[in-house]
């Protein structure tokens, strides 16, 4: 299983990998905020934590359908069902590999794009550590949609639209438990809790669904 | 340890691909699975590595290590495609599939410029798999077949991009992989080059 | 004005941060890069360029 | 080889990547040396040198931004002709050039970034405003990221090097408009005071470890873009012997 890992790993950051486009497509997505909006700082700062949010997870959704597409296409994916190690274990290490590659840098890069927004240390402190928290969480759903759509021939902005609407509870309870962290009267624990219990209640229903999704569209 | 097939048939979608088709191998023993195009032979191969589920019949293993019923575990599939990462070195390639495969009991895989000299390509195992031409793609995926154990061969089109002096080479592993007592079943349009083996002749069906 | 002094010091530790890296990249790729010449080169490949230059005096 | 083969007679002598490597050789030394040399003098100057009375011990930052600003264009500058070069010319080295230049700008930029940030903390009050020479500065960071994920994304150096040379060629677009973006709209970042019509506003006591400070970045890009474009003919070199060996691999295979 680590062997599956530090493949994946590797092959992300390789030449053609989707490692660094993701971080990529995330500050440019930030980046262009302002020209739409503005540049009226008070009001940046303000909008800041939901556009983090917003690009973020447009972001980690970018390189999700080639998840499984790529073993599909070289015929990895059928020696890798044949193994007696349960698949939904497969798909979850699978899955923090991508984590790993993609989810991971954007938490990085948050930061950077909070001073950008103009907003203050304890804003940008916990957008990260929602970030950190609900991230994995969309690339779990995605391994879902990536697995439904794993046999499509243009499957790419299919997974987009069928894990859009399933990740917007992350999204609501990530920038909620933000805003409660800079406005004192709400309290941080409780969004971030929830947030927490959906990363994990989508580790389970992730790679279980993900694998029944994987050996019904075998062919 | 036996494979034994009993009634297998297939459908693909509504279309029924192939019934009824049994047959019984003991370790040491190939089958060679022929017919022309359509007949059902990648779907045969697939129904016995597990990937597809049969329609009616069963594949069974008889006197196998215990806790496998079922081929799938013990078995190599070796499809159209290499499963081989061009971006990766043949090296990383192939020591990703023997830590992955690992191997099977009562047996264990060669290292890995065993492997590689077996198939004749020990001294470009550094480079990336894409820069490899097809032939020696394939010979690199026939490697793969060596550095982890597996009792059973399931190979389909093995030898479809090979030359001449390749597909020797790959007799000579199947052979020896027989002399160990290994069981190898292989759809081919090709006469393999070795004797002493069942053959099956796919006919399929005409609508 | 020390307050500032902070800045001052970070911006000089980003920068030689920034700049010992990319010597160090310069550097470290060259390195690799010459050692996988050289395994090339002792595996018996060579340029066939290099072999007509020396061949021919071009 | 001969002290005669290294001499570059033509322009177009500079193309074979041969003499190119033998050149770097020679060059590299030196100009790692006249580097060292110009960044101790340089340094040395800007930490002695009085702070200003207005921005106090932050006129300090200035000594490393305003070169690295500088160079995150003057870079490039280098990889637009290099597009040229590939697009018009065809020129063997200008796609190695340019490709070795993407890294370094963006090194470069990221330093003019966080250094402007680190002096506007204290002197604005804010580490970032989205004004036209910040965005633009940023958006050619942006730029710099992109090429970068654009060449490694191709493995084939060669068809590559054109679209690439194409997007680089596109972009330069963005280089006048940060030039000009201080004087054009009347933003929070103050003029350029350095290199104007009517001579240098600043005061000397600041221009001099400034001047020195920015040949001591340039000289440094250079030397650093010389050992890249080195590598990344090596890395060429190492490609294409590799692909070599494969169809020698088979060939002797045919042999027997």
């Amino acid at each position: 299983m680590t062997a599956l890992f530090l493949r994946d790993l590797k092959l992300s950051v390789r030449a053609g990998g989707g490692a660094m486009i993701g971080v990529l497509f995330f500050m440019t997505v930030v980046a262009v905020i302002p020209f739409g909006v503005g540049p009226d700082l008070n009001l940046l700062a303000r909008i800041g934590p939901a556009i983090l949010w917003i690009g973020a997870l447009l972001a980690s959704l970018l390189g999700l359908d080639r998840l499984f597409q790529a073993e599909r296409e070289d015929g990895s994916l059928d020696l890798i069902m044949m193994q007696e190690t349960p698949l939904l274990l497969t798909v979850l290490v699978k899955c923090a590999a991508h984590w790993t590659a993609t989810g991971l840098p954007l938490v990085v890069a948050s930061p950077f794009l909070g001073l950008f927004m103009n907003m203050d240390e304890r804003a940008i402190g916990a957008t990260m550590l929602t970030l950190l928290a609900g991230t994995p969480a969309i690339t779990l759903i995605g391994a879902v949609g990536a697995a439904v759509a794993v046999a499509l021939p243009r499957g790419g902005l299919l997974v987009s639209i069928l894990v859009l609407p399933l990740a917007i509870p992350v999204l609501i309870f990530g920038v909620s438990a933000v805003y409660a962290a800079i406005e004192d009267p709400a309290p941080f624990l409780p969004p971030f809790m929830i947030l927490m219990a959906i990363t994990l209640f989508f580790a389970v229903i992730g790679p279980v669904a993900a694998a029944s999704a994987l050996r019904h569209s075998a062919d | 340890m036996r494979l034994l097939a009993e009634g297998l048939s297939a459908r693909r979608g509504e279309d029924l691909i192939f019934k009824d088709i049994s047959f019984d191998l003991a370790g040491g023993e190939a089958l060679v699975v022929t017919g022309p195009n359509g007949s059902g032979k990648s779907t045969l191969l697939r129904v016995l590595a597990g990937l597809l589920g049969a329609d009616s019949g069963r594949v069974r293993l008889k006197g196998g290590p215990a806790g496998f019923d079922h081929p799938r575990e013990l078995s190599h599939y070796l499809g159209h495609r290499n499963a081989m990462k061009r971006e990766l070195t043949v090296e990383e390639n192939l020591i990703f599939w023997q830590r992955f495969l690992g191997d099977s009991p009562g047996g264990s895989g060669d290292g890995l410029v065993e492997a590689a000299t077996a198939v004749g390509l020990a001294d470009i195992i550094h480079l990336p798999f894409g820069y490899l031409s097809a032939g020696q793609q394939r010979r690199m995926a026939m490697a793969k077949l060596l550095v982890a154990y597996r009792p059973i061969w399931l190979l389909d089109e093995p030898t479809a991009a090979l030359d001449v002096s390749a597909d020797r080479l790959f007799a000579g592993l199947v052979a020896r992989h027989l002399e160990r007592g290994g069981i190898v079943i292989a759809a081919t349009h090709q006469a393999l080059g070795f004797t002493g083996v069942k053959s099956l002749e796919m006919t399929g069906f005409f609508h | 004005m020390m307050s500032h002094a902070t800045y001052v010091i970070a911006c000089y530790a980003v920068s030689a941060a920034t700049v010992a890296g990319l010597i160090f990249w310069v550097l470290t790729d060259g390195r690799a890069r010459k050692r996988e010449l050289e395994q090339l080169e002792a595996a018996g490949i060579r340029r066939r360029s290099a072999e007509a230059s020396t061949g021919g005096g071009r | 080889m001969s002290e005669n083969s290294l001499a570059i007679r033509k322009f177009s002598d500079l193309a074979n990547p041969t003499r190119f490597l033998a050149l770097a050789a020679r060059a590299l030394p030196w100009l790692a040396a006249l580097t060292a040399l110009f960044f101790a003098a340089g340094l040395w100057l800007s930490f002695t040198t009085e702070g200003d009375y207005q921005q106090g011990e932050t006129v300090r930052i200035m000594y490393v931004h305003v070169p690295s600003a500088w160079l995150s264009m003057m870079c490039y500058t280098v990889m637009a002709i290099s597009a040229l070069g590939t697009l018009v010319w065809r020129h063997p080295l200008a796609d190695v050039s340019a490709k070795a230049a993407a890294p370094i700008g963006a090194c470069f930029t990221f330093l003019a970034l966080v250094t402007g940030s680190l002096w506007g903390k204290p002197m604005w009050g804010t580490w970032w405003v989205w004004d036209a020479r910040l965005t633009s500065v940023f958006v050619l960071f942006l730029m710099y990221l992109g090429l970068i994920a654009l060449n490694r994304a191709m493995d084939d150096p060669s068809r590559s090097a054109r679209v690439s040379a194409v997007l680089v060629l596109v972009g330069f677009v963005n280089i006048p408009i940060i030039k000009f973006s201080v004087d054009w709209w009347n933003t929070l970042h103050q003029p350029a005071s350095v290199i104007r019509l009517d001579g240098p506003t600043i005061d000397p006591e600041f221009l001099r470890p400034l001047i020195v400070m920015a040949i001591a970045f340039t000289l440094l890009f250079f030397t650093l873009h010389i050992g890249a474009m080195r590598n990344e003919i090596w890395r060429r070199r190492v490609a294409s012997l590799r692909r070599q060996a494969a169809r020698n691999a088979g060939r002797e295979q045919l042999a027997p």
